[in-house]
């Protein structure tokens, strides 16, 4: 593991927020392993707007008090095996939510303001089950319920994306959802493929698809750091390792075993 | 003229797509977007159909992250959408969620994802769920990840139109509210699928049968539409082709 | 005058809303000449979030019931000359607003809710002229008052830009005002520089700066189309036809005489 | 040593800028861009500070179009801009909008921009306005485009610290509320700021003079800070150049 990757973990206290993206999004599965040795526990993750193998992981290592998402899978390699089973066993809480709702809750803290309105959701129970949200009336029209909800303030956002300049600013290209999450949180650390000499941010093309260094806190180098996920324009996802894991994780064992193969690797 | 089943329930979607726009399928549904390649393939020269796939590189013509497919369909960009579910019932409630007393759950799903929103938003929300039994079609879900009728002053331009299985094609009315059975795929019968089926639903005494394609649309079928999905669902592309080839041994597609 | 620009302007009908941008993001000034000659008048402008040379000459030629807008003005060359004359005479509306209040009525629209809240305003004249605006206690606090923004949907929006290609996708980089207005509007009318063979969307790179044909009604080609403004990574802004306009318009005769030279040229 | 008075009002705004991490300045104040830069320059090696200026391609590290600067307001990671004011009162009210009665007012001005926003979510909000005279400093403005001070129950952790004229420097207190003449610049006097202010505020029988730079200082100013300013502001630096020519016929620039 580098130095560089360990101290992005060292930013991570005990009982945080954690951002973390949707699948195809560009995951830091290269953070997870360090994350796990580092140990800081009682987190609470939010999925944006989806979560997968790396919160499996997190929930399997006893990190993860909460997490507030609108599914966890590992997609076509089947359900989330720790996630399951810690819903079943009541280890951890989960806030379900739909994904424009957890997309509304990061645009708030964005903005800067404390709450968004959303459309939908009225009538489920996602909503009847979410005592932190809100149904207001519509102050435009008369009779229209809408439900509002409050700005959602990661204390870190961690993805990985193709490349880093030198001045710490991030080609995250049209994944927005990465800039989204970054805006939102406090902290924003990066894994990238590669550091590249040029400013990404000197040439109006690759400028339209960076988010600045001023939502970065520490960039680390970590080569196909997306894996066994696929990053987009650059590898693919690597479903049979998802499967293999999948397998191995259905039981508390095989995923430690699995686990530990990995921390060696 | 031998045709699939699955090629039944791809025309069948192609059929309820008559008019769209913009539709959108999830990631792994390889049925929906053979449906909405036919569509756009048939509607060629008439009409532009974008299809979005969501997390295919290749047919996602969105730039500002998985935001913006809610974003278009709150702006009203987005016409037809499809929506599976663990369970679905009567009042076309979908849930997404598990089954059991929420939140402990004895079986839990990955979860609602876009669902709550979107069934609200899309005016032409296709239910699509193969397997056609009572632990799927129940008589009222374990937990409602988005109702699927709304008290008259709730916002809801969007809501099911219809729910197609691997057996039957049912249409939804919102007003009255509840199922009716549209048809019955080949090989199967109106018994089969009151036996198969939680709820109660509306049907005639003798219900039709699900029309199979004509002849240029078949052809269309195997031909265009087979290529095109091979790129994003090479598996389920390649496993029909064997289909195909066992079930027509001379090899002649169409 | 193009057949094209001319097919653009065809679509705006009298009595609509149009969305235009800021001085450096892209403005279609080629679309104004024959926007007057059209002459659909009786317009409502939707400055995103402020105006200058094309809101300007609009309301010169008469064909502008009343505008929202953060400020209008030339810039370096100084007032607006015909905006403020109009103001004078009372010939105008004008809805006073403040620039993130203009970027949350389109974010509404674009979010498909009936409103943003917004901080800032309480105390201000811009908040106590705006009836169509309200103020609403926090859902989530107590004794927290709020600004809500109703959504701004545009019939339609105008820009210009570097190039499109033969889909229809439009390259806008990072002047991601320019989606958030197409986004909010019914129809978005596009002038270019150039028509590329290549699609946009085909590479990573240039896909992150692009507005998806999905939001785009009708395209023109104008070369020099921002003209006397510039066009980022194009070309600079004509600070001295400025100037010019700035004097010429200080009169209607002189307004009007400026406008027929350039309607010859 | 002889001090411009440009170079006094640039040293003035740097000190008020220390300690910042983020400025953001106008399109068309070389001014408050050359005290950034001048704090930038101060503070190399010991904290990164970053400069905004508005409409600039070079000074622009925004990617998300013209909404990124009022959003990162909104997220608390822009420490300090500049505001000016047609008109500004003794309560700190700024008014960008206009004389005389709205709306059909008598002089308009451009609008309020983004003051009804910045003015609250900006931690150090600096007025820089160089004309001091009665028809800009009045007692009371004609139209707030943003108010100097809210009711405790407002929301707004930014606002007004200090007003920069061409004669003077005052510090604004919230909660007394009200300006408080802080330095007067040299060549000015106490009865001339009292005679050009339309409003009321504290002072000292006798103010100090506002301090000018230290020879380093100064020499980094006309150094660097100048030839960093050229490059976005190119008439102003090239009249300062002008001026410095004038005021030290050896032409040495420190």
């Amino acid at each position: 593991m580098s130095e560089d990757l360990r101290a992005l973990v060292r930013r991570i206290q005990p009982g945080m927020t954690l951002a973390l993206p949707v699948d195809y999004a560009g995951v830091s599965m290269a953070i997870t392993g360090p994350l796990i040795r580092h140990g800081a526990g009682d987190l609470h993750l939010v999925c944006v707007p989806t979560g997968g193998l790396q919160v499996d992981q997190l929930i399997g290592a006893g990190l993860v008090r909460s997490v507030e998402t609108s599914a966890v899978s590992l997609g076509e390699a089947g359900g989330a095996p720790r996630f399951n089973d810690a819903i079943k066993r009541g280890n951890i809480r989960v806030l379900d939510a739909t994904c424009p709702a957890i997309h509304a809750g990061l645009m708030a803290a964005q903005k800067g303001v404390p709450f968004m309105p959303t459309r939908g959701l009225i009538g489920s129970d996602i909503l009847s089950n979410r005592a932190d949200w809100q149904v207001i009336q519509n102050p435009f029209a008369t009779g229209d319920s809408i439900a509002v909800i409050p700005a959602i303030r990661p204390d870190i956002a961690i993805f990985h994306a193709p490349m880093a300049d030198r001045d710490g600013n991030v080609w995250i290209g049209r994944r927005r959802e990465l800039a989204a999450m970054a805006y939102a949180a406090t902290q924003t650390l990066v894994t990238v493929e590669r550091i590249v000499d040029h400013s990404l941010l000197a040439d109006e093309t690759t400028a339209a698809g960076t988010l600045p260094a001023l939502y970065v806190e520490a960039i680390a180098k970590a080569p196909r750091g997306a894996w066994p996920y696929g990053l987009w324009g650059e590898y693919a996802t690597d479903t049979d390792e998802l499967i293999r894991y999948a397998a191995a994780a259905r039981t508390a064992e095989g995923f430690a075993a699995y686990m530990e193969q990995e921390v060696r690797a | 003229m031998t045709v699939l089943p699955r090629e039944i329930l791809i025309c069948t979607i192609a059929r309820l797509l008559q008019d769209v726009r913009h539709v959108a399928v999830g990631a792994s549904s390889p049925m929906p977007a053979a449906g909405a390649m036919l569509r756009r393939a048939l509607d060629e020269g008439q009409r532009k159909v974008r299809l979005s796939i969501l997390g295919s590189v290749e047919h996602n013509f969105f730039t500002n992250g998985s935001a913006e497919l809610f974003d278009s369909a709150g702006q009203g960009r987005l016409d037809a959408f499809f929506l599976g579910g663990g369970q679905i019932d009567g009042m076309a409630n979908v849930n997404l969620v598990g089954v059991g007393t929420y939140p402990q759950m004895s079986v839990r799903w990955p979860g609602s994802f876009g669902s709550a929103y979107l069934y609200f938003t899309v005016p032409r929300v296709i239910l699509f769920r193969e397997e056609h039994s009572p632990r799927v079609f129940v008589e009222k879900v374990d937990f409602i990840s988005a109702p699927g009728i709304s008290t008259p002053e709730t916002y809801r331009p969007g809501g099911p139109v219809a729910l197609l299985t691997s057996k039957a094609l049912f249409s939804f009315d919102s007003q009255r509210p509840g199922f009716r059975l549209e048809s019955v795929h080949p090989g199967h019968d109106l018994q089969e699928i009151l036996d198969a089926t939680g709820f109660q639903f509306d049907h005639d005494d003798i219900p039709p049968t699900t029309p199979g394609p004509d002849a240029a649309t078949l052809s269309l079928l195997r031909d265009r539409v087979l290529n095109e999905l091979s790129e994003t669902y090479p598996a389920f592309a390649a496993q029909w082709r064997r289909d195909l080839a066992e079930a027509i041994p001379d090899g002649a597609s169409a």
